[in-house]
């Protein structure tokens, strides 16, 4: 009871902490909205545009998940497959990397012209893009780190790779896994927004930021980046929930 | 079914980086035919854990052959039971779902339900009753040695290797399990190959013990047991079992190449 | 009805009201046009995607495009209609930092984007009027921080588009009276500024399209200088979170430096002077090497321009 | 021998397939330069410009090694506190998350008018903050995942958190830290290049990219994206070197 | 120094999640003075290796205190020297540098190359001579488990404790190291807490020994056992020790509450 409490009060007390840290910090400079809003000026800017900020937001948010959903196909598929065999990980690695290490922004127009007016494809897709690498990094490090102790336990039934897959690796590497699903969320959520900020089309909270941008608002802009920071926290709490239900095991005593 | 377990000349080393290969097993032939349990004895770091990899499939002899029912071994196989000496348990199952592990990638016909209710009957058998739904990191060593046991049992194997599975166990719990593989043996026979340490053990269980030398291992000596198959805890303190258990001792001592001692009956 | 995708070069602000005034006031409808409207990313993004064929017309810079057909010869992409008679390149500066003619440059600090535009013009306005290029002390400076930089006094002077630096610095509090705005096409400067571009392929095949769609851009260029709030309004129609009286000011700049000049006025939107032209190459050719050899004839054509009556402006 | 002639020649065969697939695509489609260039068309432009490439490649590349560097200590420090704390951990995950889905791009303005004129500074600060995350993120999962076992070894012999963490919790999670720094690596040079193509200041692969975009020279622009490929791949196998001499033991034996 | 140890009315719980608290230790009452040498024997789950962590300041009683040298146990102290039942070595670590661990933890005026002399000296004391410079999981369970003692032993601790340090080694490798701790205890001198299932190991090593009933665990019976310093194998075949390892016996099945069975001879 006390703990779930402290669970929940401890982020947002740290939360609160960080606000008021801010707002001290742009009184204490003087410094312009221009250079740096500060909370107090962020929140009538929300206040003003709350429906577009739900309505917004619903679309980034969307998005972000069927991108981040994408991500996770592909990148246990690549982790598998490169956990499994050191040629396709001496094969694959370098490619992944040197994709990974392309600018997305800079992807975005081409892919744009790709597909012509796809609006919501592309953006998936850049959030895909720019996510799955985490993910197929650290499941192919928990697939060629296991332990021979745990697969040799399938492994004398005559179980297949799959099935040791399955049955050990993936559980045994869900830790691992769902860091790296944090950190993907949050990549996903920048690559649904740079889609929506480098090539507009009208929608997404990255859109929002535009108008803002256009405008010369620049505490509507920081509200939108509040808002994309709220999100991603959404996001990653549920992953936390998801990381509870499935590899609550891992989690070690800490002190007693 | 159980089947019978050939190994023939078989030789094997271990090699790692660029040192010498470090030679484990050295022309190794034992024969358990079906549904015999045969016994092995043999000092620390012999080679008897590489033993009941070779004949498990998990690995694969330099030279010589391993075979189950005549066929050479190529692969693991499901009818295939084994507890580790490390009883490795999933930390992120609960010990019946441990236990339950194999049954889900043999093939069998069993429903969930049935599943369960033999791995929980398993578990009951070998003293962990209420324990079925902790963590392995609940458990003390001795208890996961157990569970590891029900788990290489769940499945009615044809083949049993068991590899030190009481080793963290004291007396007692250890004579209860020794009659509990009996009366298992007896009702879903099976072809058993058991490493230990302890002589009371092999001669209880065993219908045949192999000594091996210190490594590589060489076959130093080989005891055929003749006790009937009902033995009981009593039947280690006949004569022929007290005799025997001193030829065991005797031949260590030998394969050991150590100063005899006055051979006494442990 | 014609479906007829078309493509800005830069999001929607003021300066695009003509086209969506062309949507809500029919104009387009009149011509059997359904157009639909797509915001940019620059002209360097617009024109390909008019090459291409993914948007049969857009709008970008004539420049970029003599750039592009330069790198990419007998690309499908032409220009056919002008709109920035006098391209929106300027040097915006402050009075209150020393700034008040062209001659005032020299000694000073000049922030500029790399990529900038009216940057890029730079060397050929300085040329024009004997700056000497090592008195000025350029900073470069990004996008985002152009007019801050500007607004705090760390430069004296920035390039940029007229409309928007100019704009974005009052919104920053700089007071009007002290700003100067240098027009470089004031200045000397003979380059043209954006234009409707189109893939040639789609024209060819539907000349009676364009003309059309051309014929309502016109329309739409007189709603907007009628009634420049309606012109805002029809853009923050589209741009939620927009300020009417800020793109209602932005528009009027827009029309009132570079679409309604005084050669517009008098012969009409749409054309271009070839003479200019030829020099306006000529200036581009300062500061890039062209490959081959650039011809008026295929960056331009008024093949598809409506009747000259229809692009009188008075 | 003959594995690490293997070792070098699979990824090797592993990038020439993917140029050819690249090259065949462009020209199965008949894609213009505007549209997608192809390797063929990227290699002149490279060639022409070489000189510039190989400054402004050492520009990029200092600045990303430096900013990785700053990730690693910072993101070490956030993970250790993270890993052995569970307050702090859920005190400074939200905030972490929160941080991490406000796209980078959107605060580079910011930064740049903070610390104004100083683009070195500032570009290793964006290459900083885009990649310190998925290091804290697999040193805090190691660490609070370590086994109790392994714990104890040091513990009983009143060892302090300090000393664990070193001898034992950070050799134990080396694998999962590497994974990590080539996630990092690869964002740390997205980081570099965002700076340098959205708060331009004439230096680095990003300018050049900025550059092929002014004239409209496609090839050169893609010339840049595959340069900033080689030079994600070349950290890459800094990385994996380094991994081989610290986390070598951790690779299984895949199959006998 | 060697400190003694003091277990007084020590209970103690695990608290899993919603479940009941599972008692494991109850109302332990247990003295070891300084330099001496104390076995506990017990059955499987009773606790054993509880105790080991309480000891140790791993874990701290829910009742009564556990205290060294007089002081209550509030923290580990590297003056104690501990083999887990569990021999984890650390695998990015050679044997040798496994077993060298403590010495970088603990202060000490050694050097790095009388450091690795020392550990060099222990490992080829338990029979690993020429595994210096190999990995863990190039060792057999067995070789672990010689190393895991040897990395318990390295930096003279005041205090050891040792967890079935032998369980996985046989008869003859055992004896051997028999003799080793007692020629160790003899040279440094330490206060000793061993568990083991072997009552023979127990009388052979140990000053006292404790039988600890079934979970709950509480002190059965405490056998002195007055056998003099310098024991051999043979001391264990004298009469008394006869007679001992009778008594044990059969405390330990009157501990379990098994059916008393004609009292023999191990
Ligand atoms: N971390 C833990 N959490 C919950 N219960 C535990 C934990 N550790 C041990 N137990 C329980 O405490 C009891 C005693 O465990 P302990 O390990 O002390 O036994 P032991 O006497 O050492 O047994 P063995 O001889 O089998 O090693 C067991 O029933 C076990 O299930
Ligand atoms: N994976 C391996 N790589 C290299 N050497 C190994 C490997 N496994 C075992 N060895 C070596 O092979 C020898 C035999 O090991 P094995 O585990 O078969 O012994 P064992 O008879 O089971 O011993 P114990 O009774 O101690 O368990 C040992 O010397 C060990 O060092
Ligand atoms: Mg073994
Ligand atoms: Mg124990």
């Amino acid at each position: 009871m006390s703990s779930k409490l402290k669970n929940l009060l401890i982020p947002l007390l740290a939360i609160v902490v960080f606000l008021i840290l801010w707002e001290w910090l742009v009184w204490f400079n003087q410094w312009p909205n221009y250079k740096m809003a500060s909370p107090s000026d962020v929140w009538p800017a929300f206040w003003q545009y709350k429906a577009l900020f739900a309505k917004y937001s619903w679309d980034t948010l969307w998005r972000t998940v069927v991108g981040l959903g994408l991500a996770v196909v592909v990148g246990v598929f690549f982790g598998v497959v490169m956990g499994f065999s050191k040629t396709m990980r001496s094969a694959l690695y370098p490619l992944l990397v040197g994709f990974n290490a392309i600018p997305k922004a800079t992807l975005v127009p081409v892919i744009a012209l790709i597909f012509v007016g796809q609006h919501d494809f592309n953006t998936v897709l850049i959030a895909f893009m720019i996510s799955f690498f985490p993910i197929a990094v650290s499941v192919s490090i928990g697939l060629s780190t296991l332990e021979p102790e745990y697969q040799d336990i399938l492994k004398a039934l005559g179980a297949s790779k799959l099935t040791i897959f399955w049955k050990i690796a993936l559980p045994k590497t869900l830790p691992e896994f769902f860091g790296a699903l944090k950190v993907s969320a949050t990549l996903a959520f920048i690559g649904t927004n740079l889609m929506e900020i480098v090539e507009p089309h009208g929608r997404g909270l990255g859109h929002l930021f535009d108008s803002g941008k256009i405008n010369a608002d620049y505490p509507l802009m920081f509200a939108v980046l509040i808002a994309l920071a709220v999100l991603g926290i959404l996001l990653y709490y549920i992953v936390v929930i998801l990381e509870k239900i499935f590899a609550g095991w891992a989690e070690r005593p800490s002190d007693h | 079914m159980p089947v019978s377990i050939s190994i023939e000349g078989v030789k094997h080393a271990y090699q790692t980086g660029q040192q010498q290969p470090l030679p484990v097993l050295d022309d190794l032939n034992i024969t358990i035919p079906e549904g015999k349990f045969t016994a092995v004895v043999g000092p620390s770091g012999c080679g008897k854990s590489t033993l009941t990899r070779l004949v498990s499939g998990l690995l694969f002899p330099n030279e010589g052959t391993v075979s189950l029912g005549g066929e050479p071994v190529k692969a693991p196989r499901s009818t295939v039971g084994m507890a580790f000496q490390n009883p490795v348990l999933l930390e992120w199952r609960s010990i019946i779902q441990n236990v339950v592990l194999p049954l889900e990638i043999v093939k069998s016909e069993l429903t969930h339900n049935q599943r369960l209710k033999r791995a929980a009957k398993l578990l009951k058998m070998v003293g962990l009753e209420g324990f079925e739904h902790k963590r392995p990191s609940e458990l003390s060593g001795g208890m996961r040695q157990r569970a590891s046991l029900c788990r290489s049992l769940v499945h009615n194997p044809d083949v049993l290797i068991l590899d030190e599975p009481f080793g963290a166990l004291d007396a007692f719990t250890r004579e209860d399990l020794w009659q509990l593989m009996r009366d298992i043996k007896i009702k879903q026979p099976f072809t058993g190959l058991l490493i230990t340490h302890d002589l009371r053990e092999s001669v209880f269980l065993a219908d045949q013990v192999v000594v091996l030398s210190s490594r590589p291992a060489k076959t130093q000596f080989v005891l055929d047991v003749d006790l009937p198959e009902d033995r009981t805890i009593n039947s280690l303190y006949t004569p022929k079992a007290v005799e025997m258990l001193a030829t065991l001792r005797e031949q260590i001592e030998i394969a050991q190449g150590r100063k005899e001692e006055v051979a006494d009956v442990e | 009805e014609v479906k007829l995708p078309f493509t800005l070069d830069w999001k929607f602000e003021g300066p695009s009201a003509p086209y969506f005034l062309a949507v809500d006031n029919g104009h387009f409808a009149d011509q059997d046009l359904s157009v639909e409207i797509s915001a940019g990313q620059g002209s360097l993004d617009a024109i390909p995607k008019v090459a291409t064929g993914a948007y049969p017309v857009g709008f970008a810079d004539i420049n970029s495009l003599v750039k592009f057909l330069d790198q990419n010869p007998g690309a499908p992409v032409t220009a056919v209609m002008m709109i920035y008679d006098k391209p929106p390149f300027a040097v915006v500066g402050r009075k209150s930092q020393g700034i008040s003619t062209v001659a005032d440059l020299e000694g000073s600090v000049l922030g500029a984007p790399p990529p900038d535009g009216a940057w890029a013009q730079f060397p050929v306005f300085a040329k024009e009027n004997g700056l000497d290029m090592s008195k000025i002390k350029v900073e470069p400076v990004g996008f985002p921080t152009r007019e801050p930089m500007l607004a705090e006094g760390k430069v004296d002077s920035v390039t940029g588009f007229s409309f928007s630096s100019y704009l974005n610095l009052v919104r920053l509090g700089v007071p009007e009276e002290d700003l100067t705005t240098l027009l470089m096409a004031d200045y000397g400067l003979a380059l043209y500024g954006n234009a409707i571009i189109v893939n040639t392929d789609y024209a060819e095949k539907n000349p009676e399209v364009i003309t059309g769609f051309l014929t309502a851009v016109a329309e739409g260029v007189k709603d907007a200088a009628a009634d420049p709030m309606a012109g805002a309004q029809a853009v923050i129609d589209r741009n939620p979170a927009g300020n009417v009286e800020l793109e209602a000011w932005r528009l009027k700049l827009a029309l009132q430096d570079s679409i309604l000049t005084d050669y517009v006025m008098a012969n009409g939107l749409g054309d271009i002077d070839v003479e200019r032209f030829e020099k306006a190459l000529e200036q581009i050719a300062v500061t890039y090497e062209f490959k081959g050899e650039p011809s008026v004839s295929t960056i331009f054509t008024d093949a598809y321009l409506p009747a000259s009556e229809l692009l009188m402006m008075k």
